[in-house]
């Protein structure tokens, strides 16, 4: 029984020797850092740095957990993306006062001073191209317009309707698009610069919980709800890939929709297809590659001692800092082969088309 | 102050639906033992909560004078404290815990808020030698037979401060040394100036200790006499049933065939607490016949019958077993019961009915294939025939046969659940205690029933503490000791005497 | 008349309640959303939003009946689901069989749970919590690769989101579904006629002429208007059809068969059924059995409906199925729980997301008042229970 | 000696049968991780990330015993530890009347919980689901103005964070924490050769010199070396002390009180605690009420822990309860569990993250090797006792 087990443990463990660079992803339970995962072990084939990344499925106290071991094991430069961009505070603290050097990925640990550098695309950018996409396919007046976010307990959906927002509102006052599905936002059609609190109101009513199940109800209940007048052709704000298909897969059934445009990001391989086949309009692209290539220049410039100066700096509240950002970039069926095949991001064989 | 230490006046007592005692007076003379008798149903045990609190001032009618005071009990808490203490008829003990914490389970000895456990075990092991008694008291209740039971709860009782003891029917589980034992404490105490009412169907044992008796019927006072030696069963009888039965052991013409069944060099080991429960046993049974099993609690007669009975508990097993002739080995209880053998189980409530199931699927349970169509699908139009002819064949008193089982008395109970096992039409019926705690209106009714069954060619083994049913019934008996088969009798040679010589073979 | 039938109604309220209190919910949402919810697409959403569940909940029902309970079947569904978009895309294996494979698969792990819970005795909790953690590592692996698998096969897709042809190419209204509401009103109309004469060969009471024909008349315009609406939109969808065909073969199958009197025998008194030949290990392996096959049918339903199989798929559906089972009356206790209820309980349960969705209430309201709810039912289920007795 | 020995750990195999358990699994992790396991900082930090599910584990090992479970724990500690957050933030409330009216704040809504399930009736996994899902919907409500509220208050934010003061300021070695180890080992001695005397008087069995020598040296040298390594990093945090407190508290409560046994008494058996006069209502009552001051603590470390309150706090701390309270042994069957056994259950699920973690095995295996060695705690238990009896 023992041997088994033991045997059992070996079989997945990775290394337990000290390891040089800890990466802490918020969770496997969206396709999303499931990538990037997958791109940090490539690209750190290359060198010969020992790495190794642990999840936090959605909790900061399994997040503090992780940090903890790796923080055990010795590591030099901890890459961290937090579950929580406020909770991790502590446990980046924690890793500064070990002597290690820590890169926040893609979220912003605020509030402290233990951050190195950040390397990030922006967030609010991504809604903002979002927002943008459907500004840029609009004509005429009263387009029925339907709003999607992210969870609640989620402060990326903050950021992600923020951006879409600053884009969307203008155009909702001067009455090219018609909110059909959230009384909170209509009531705020002419507030640009929303408060946290307002913010909140509306995401309380379009929430998918980044849930498949929560989108498609919420999205079928809202075209029932909707007067045939609402329909036609809409336009849709989907926070991301996944909610984006169900929400899809809804207002295609709908007889009364004639055409839609929908938004993402994360460019799923899922969604890839749905663009592909004409299902989705656009995904928000982040190029994984180059924030896991950022990452690691700069912890192997740490690891050599080498403090990089970075053109960029971003204020978490307590400091600036150095900040490293790529670009984001809109895929839509006109350019998908292009930006995700051509570049070798994905194969071509892994989709129908 | 009157002679009495408790009146209890006017009771009236209702459930939803039920009038369970109206207008009882009740009164108990300082240091006697004073019997309440009754049908089952008949308010006996309702009465005794009332007076411990159990149901709350408030929820009956009436009034209690205990000491020449009018008491309001809103707890059995309160009761307790002025010493009237009651062992109930399901007894109160917890399985997981040890004797001595059972004992002062509800008043525990503290010391600065604290449990002084060892000054808790030595004065459970005051009381219990006490009693008669030597137990390592640091063992599990779980691990001890109703019996040893019987007397911790007495303990339980005394290691408090007892005025007036009420027994609930503690012999009914007891058989016949054990219930002497219990009854010799009840009269010990008795001389120690503690009272007591003593609630028991077992006509002989209350003319033995009773001083003053009280019967009960229908929630109804029907007459409090003292016992001297002019009073008879049969008049008792009569009063608690309102007619009279003459011969409580209905006669019988035996009319017996050849072996129906036979178990030979038979044992069970139980694995689970590594002892073997039943050591030897050789015996058979012949068509037409009523065997009778008697012995001490702990003999091991329940298990030697489930071990026959399909083994439902996993012993492990080794012998021989024989039905019609051929040898067979039953691989479950449903391999029994496909072969003939029926077991009617000594605890109803717990592994015999589903109380909360009603009388007719009670019925069916064990045989549903019986009404069967389509080989698919429960008949219930029959089903409802089935249990309508049972209700009338075995006198079942209930409203309807959609009765939860929950809701009726001891005696319907036991019909019910011989119903269910007569619907299986065995050819081999098993009866482990057929008539504990049940009135003696509802025995006769029963022994009727086994009477009408062996007639019809069916067999009995009757397992029974009680010896005058075993001597009144059986037509051959068995002894059980320890787990073994110590000695058989004949009708003819069998006599209380010589039974109890068997019953402490080993 | 109206005497027999006060009568027959103070008999089984009981049953009567979760039908008041989903006829309550309906009424309160109706007049809230101005009549929307009642109408046709709205009552076809909610029976679709709610097909995975249901099906769970059937199981559910007869897993808490003897006195166990299911934490495992959220993710279990989940993995599932993805089991079969891995066959149908990267095996290639056709839908036939692919349904097949998951169903006995769930079949065969759900066994081995029953097995730890019968025959080994580990508590159905502690088992199925463990479950519900392999499960989720297991679904994880799977989607690992590749994230979301999305699942391109238009037949196996249609389960989820499909609607059964019209034959007859009604314009307005689909014909075949008026039909087979026809062909269900008369059928039952018969079996009720029928039953009626059979007891009345045995001369039981049974209900007077008027009486008889009141209660058919009301059944079947229930009934015919619930096929009506949902004739005016697309049709019966595939996800209802399937809901209702396990619905009745459970519902036959717990009221009229040995096995399935067994089952409650079982959840009633244990010991008891043990001595009445009885086999608990075996009622218990078959229980969970029955519950793997109907987690592989939601597996199936919620794939087909999403067209992908994601990470994440199934968190939490043990929990709505645990309430639709308990809103419908199943007791903990044991013995007590009618799958037709527990359909009944998830229908309240969807119908209260669906209300508050087209009322726009936030997601945070969303959860206080459903627990509230939760909680109300079931009190009320205990009232009228201890009414009914 | 060796005899008696052989007897001694017969008897009391089934309380051993946990620690073997740890033991076991802590020596494949050193083994596995070349000792990293049994460091200092690895030890330190296993205990400081199991508090908050500790003091849960506590709470939910009454809560089994008397039969019942409460899945509401999880979002109710996330609830409170918000609360904590606004009242020290957003009304500058100081730190201790904030933890005095959170702890009232969550005996009052476990009351209420107590009382629905004692009072009303209605079964306890219903009533701790709906108030999981009000209690989720209650931390989205308040977490809602401004998402994650930091919590800027360093004493508060100390209790889940800091170390106990050195006095002593060793350089290398925490020497305080060295002290309190050595005062323990005292108190320990003294207090079981005391009992040991008193035994003595009554005449009981007691152990023979040797043997009872051999124990003492053993059990403290174990206190002595978790001690040792404590110190040998920051020294005993102030969680430690918080759960060692509660447990302590909850020991002598449970195994030296009357009401502490009468618990275990109407676990065991409700119907004969009732007519030994207790009263089930009230230990219901109790139970869930210390369920609610111990998810108040639990909210109030984790808060503190992570210096904030997030929306998703607490999710999920149930199940991790409820399984260290299994794997300790509690029995689902009621009246049979040990606080004590719960925290070595808590601690042996922890170091199986932990140790996972250390190792660097991915989050999917990670799910299913807990799932598996939840079962395999459970079966090993019920193996140890059934032959222990
Ligand atoms: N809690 C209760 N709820 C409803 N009815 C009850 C309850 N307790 C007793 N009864 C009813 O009250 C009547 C008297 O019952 P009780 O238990 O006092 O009889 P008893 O004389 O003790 O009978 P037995 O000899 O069988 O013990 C019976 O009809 C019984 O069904
Ligand atoms: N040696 C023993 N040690 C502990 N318990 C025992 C022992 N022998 C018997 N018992 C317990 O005593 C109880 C009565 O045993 P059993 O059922 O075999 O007796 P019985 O002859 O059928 O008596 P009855 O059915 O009248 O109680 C059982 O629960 C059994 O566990
Ligand atoms: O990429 C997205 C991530 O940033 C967000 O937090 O969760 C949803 C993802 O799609
Ligand atoms: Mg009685
Ligand atoms: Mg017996």
């Amino acid at each position: 029984m023992k041997k088994v087990l033991l045997a059992l443990l070996a079989i997945f463990a990775v290394t337990i020797f000290s390891v040089d660079v800890g990466i802490v992803l918020p969770t496997k339970d969206e396709p999303r850092w499931v990538q990037d995962e997958a791109r940090f072990k490539s690209a750190l084939n290359d060198t010969n740095y020992s790495v190794e990344v642990l999840f936090s499925q959605g909790s900061s106290a399994k997040e503090r957990q992780n940090v903890e071991a790796l923080l055990s094991k010795g590591i030099k430069v901890l890459i961290i993306c937090p579950q929580d961009a406020v909770a991790a505070a502590g446990t980046v603290n924690l890793a500064k006062k070990a002597g290690v050097e820590v890169i926040s990925y893609d979220r912003l640990v605020t509030n402290t001073n233990s951050v190195d550098y950040y390397v990030t695309f922006d967030s609010v950018e991504v809604g903002r191209a979002q927002g943008r996409f459907l500004v840029d396919h609009a004509s005429g007046k009263n387009n029925p317009l339907y709003l999607y976010a992210g969870a609640l307990s989620d402060n990326n959906a903050f950021l992600f309707f923020q951006g879409a927002w600053e884009v969307l509102q203008p155009k909702i006052a001067d009455g090219t698009f018609r909110i059909i599905n959230s009384t909170e936002a209509q009531n705020l059609k002419n507030k640009k610069n929303l408060s946290r609190e307002e913010t909140s109101k509306i995401i309380n009513q379009i929430t998918t919980d980044w849930s498949f199940t929560v989108a498609r109800r919420k999205a079928e209940d809202n075209l029932t709800r909707a007067r045939r007048t609402d329909k036609g052709n809409v336009f849709i704000l989907a926070p991301n890939d996944g909610t984006a298909r169900a929400i899809a897969d809804a207002f295609k059934q709908d007889r009364d929709v004639k055409s839609y445009y929908v938004t993402g990001q994360d460019a799923e391989k899922a969604s890839i297809q749905y663009i592909i086949s004409g299902k989705q309009s656009m995904t928000v692209f982040k190029d994984v590659r180059l924030l896991v290539k950022d990452a690691i220049n700069v912890a192997q410039f740490l690891l050599k001692g080498v403090k990089l100066i970075t053109p960029q700096a971003y204020d978490n509240g307590s400091k600036m800092v150095p900040a490293i950002q790529s670009e984001i970039q809109v895929v839509t069926k006109d350019n998908v082969k292009k930006i995700l095949i051509d570049s070798k991001y994905y194969k071509d064989s892994d989709f129908r088309w | 102050m009157s002679e009495y230490i408790l009146e209890m006046k006017n009771i009236t007592k209702e459930f939803p639906g039920v009038k369970a005692l109206d207008k009882v007076n009740f009164k108990v003379k300082k240091g006697e033992i004073h019997c309440l008798i009754g049908e089952n149903g008949s308010g006996k045990s309702t009465l005794m909560k009332v007076l411990s609190g159990f149901h709350k001032y408030g929820s009956y009618d009436g009034e209690i004078i205990f000491e020449g005071e009018k008491q309001q009990f809103n707890s059995i808490y309160d009761s307790e404290k002025i010493g009237i203490i009651t062992i109930y008829q399901e007894l109160a003990l917890i399985p997981e815990l040890t004797i001595y914490e059972n004992i002062f389970l509800g008043h525990e000895i503290k010391n600065k808020g604290m449990i002084d456990w060892n000054k808790t075990t030595s004065e459970s092991e005051k009381v219990l030698k006490k009693l008669g008694y030597e137990l390592d008291t640091s063992k599990k209740i779980k691990d001890f037979g109703v019996g040893i039971q019987q007397i911790i709860e007495i303990a339980k009782a005394l290691s408090k401060n007892v005025k007036l003891l009420v027994l609930d029917e503690p012999t009914s589980s007891l058989n016949e040394t054990d219930s002497e034992n219990l009854l010799r404490i009840v009269k010990e105490l008795k001389k120690q100036g503690i009272t007591s009412i003593l609630i028991s169907h077992k006509l002989n044992e209350i003319l033995e200790v009773a001083d003053t008796i009280t019967i009960l019927r229908d929630g109804l006072t029907i007459k409090t006499i003292e016992n001297n030696e002019n009073i008879t069963e049969n008049e008792i009888i009569k009063h608690m049933v309102g007619r009279e039965i003459t011969d409580i052991y209905p006669k019988r013409d035996s009319n017996i065939g050849e072996k129906l069944f036979e178990v030979k060099n038979w044992k069970a080991f139980d694995t689970k607490n590594e002892r073997y429960v039943v050591k030897s046993a050789n015996f058979n049974v012949k068509k037409g016949e009523i065997v009778g099993i008697a012995g001490l609690i702990g003999a091991g007669r329940t298990e030697l019958a489930h071990s026959i009975f399909g083994n439902p508990d996993d012993y492990k097993i080794s012998g021989e077993l024989y039905f019609e002739g051929e040898k067979r080995n039953f691989k479950s209880t449903s391999d029994a019961i496909k072969t003939g053998i029926a077991y009617v189980s000594e605890d109803r409530k717990g592994n015999g009915l589903i109380l909360d199931f009603d009388i007719k699927t009670n019925i069916t349970v064990a045989n549903l294939k019986k009404i069967i169509k389509n080989k698919m699908f429960v008949n219930e139009n029959e089903e409802v025939i089935v249990a309508q002819d049972y209700r009338k064949s075995l006198k079942i008193k209930s409203y309807s046969i959609e009765q939860k089982v929950l809701n009726l008395s001891g005696g319907n109970q036991q019909k019910v659940s011989l119903a269910k096992w007569l619907f299986v039409s065995p050819k081999l019926l098993i009866l482990d205690e057929p008539t504990r705690g049940i009135d003696v209106g509802a025995k006769h009714e029963i022994y009727s029933i086994m009477n009408e069954l062996v007639k019809e060619g069916m067999s009995i083994i009757m397992i029974s503490s009680e010896l005058p049913e075993v001597l009144g019934m059986s037509d051959r008996v068995y002894v059980m000791s320890g787990g073994k088969i110590t000695g058989e009798l004949s009708k003819e040679e069998a006599t209380q005497e010589k039974i109890m010589v068997l019953a402490v073979d080993y | 008349m109206f005497n027999e039938i006060g009568t027959l109604l103070k008999k089984n309220i009981r049953e009567y309640g979760m039908y008041i209190a989903l006829a309550i919910i309906m009424l309160i949402f109706s007049v809230l959303t101005n009549g929307l919810f009642l109408s046709a697409r709205n009552i076809s959403n909610l029976f679709n939003q709610m097909g995975y569940i249901a099906v769970l909940a059937v199981g559910m029902t007869l897993v808490i009946v003897i006195r166990h309970i299911d934490l495992s079947v959220g993710f279990g569904s989940g993995f599932l689901g993805a089991a079969a978009a891995i066959l149908l895309m990267n095996h290639n294996v056709p839908v036939l069989p692919t349904v097949i494979i998951v169903t006995l698969l769930g079949i065969a792990m759900w066994l081995v749970i029953g097995f730890l819970v019968s025959y080994i005795g580990i508590p159905s909790f502690v088992v199925t919590l463990a479950g519900m953690m392999v499960f989720r590592g297991a679904l994880l692996v799977s989607t690992e690769k590749s994230g979301t698998i999305i699942i391109l096969n238009d037949t196996f897709n249609i389960i989820g989101n499909g609607y059964i042809p019209d034959f007859f190419h009604g314009e307005y209204i689909h014909i075949t579904t008026l039909l087979i509401g026809v062909l269900i009103v008369l059928f039952y109309i018969y079996s009720d006629i029928k039953s009626r004469n059979n007891k009345m060969k045995y001369n039981f009471e049974v209900l007077s002429v008027p009486v008889f024909i009141v209660k058919l008349i009301l059944m079947s315009s229930i009934i015919m208007y619930v096929f009506w609406i949902l004739a005016n939109y697309n049709g019966l969808s595939w996800t209802v059809v399937i809901v209702l065909i396990v619905t009745l073969i459970y519902h036959i199958f717990t009221t009229k068969t040995a096995l399935g009197r067994h089952i409650y025998a079982v959840g009633g008194n244990p010991e008891a059924a043990k001595l009445s030949g009885i086999s608990l290990n075996k009622i218990t392996l078959f229980v969970f059995g029955s519950m793997g096959f109907l987690t592989a049918l939601s597996g199936i339903l919620y794939a087909s409906r999403f067209q992908s199989a994601t990470p994440t798929a199934g968190a939490s559906f043990e929990l709505d199925a645990i309430a639709a089972a308990f809103v419908g009356g199943a007791s903990a206790a044991g013995g007590v729980g009618k799958v037709t209820n527990s359909i009944v309980g998830a229908i309240v349960m969807a119908s209260l997301i669906n209300g508050m969705n087209l009322i726009g209430v936030g997601i945070s309201y969303q959860y206080i008042i459903r627990g509230a709810v939760l909680v109300a039912a079931v009190i009320f289920d205990i009232k009228t229970r201890s009414k009914a007795s």
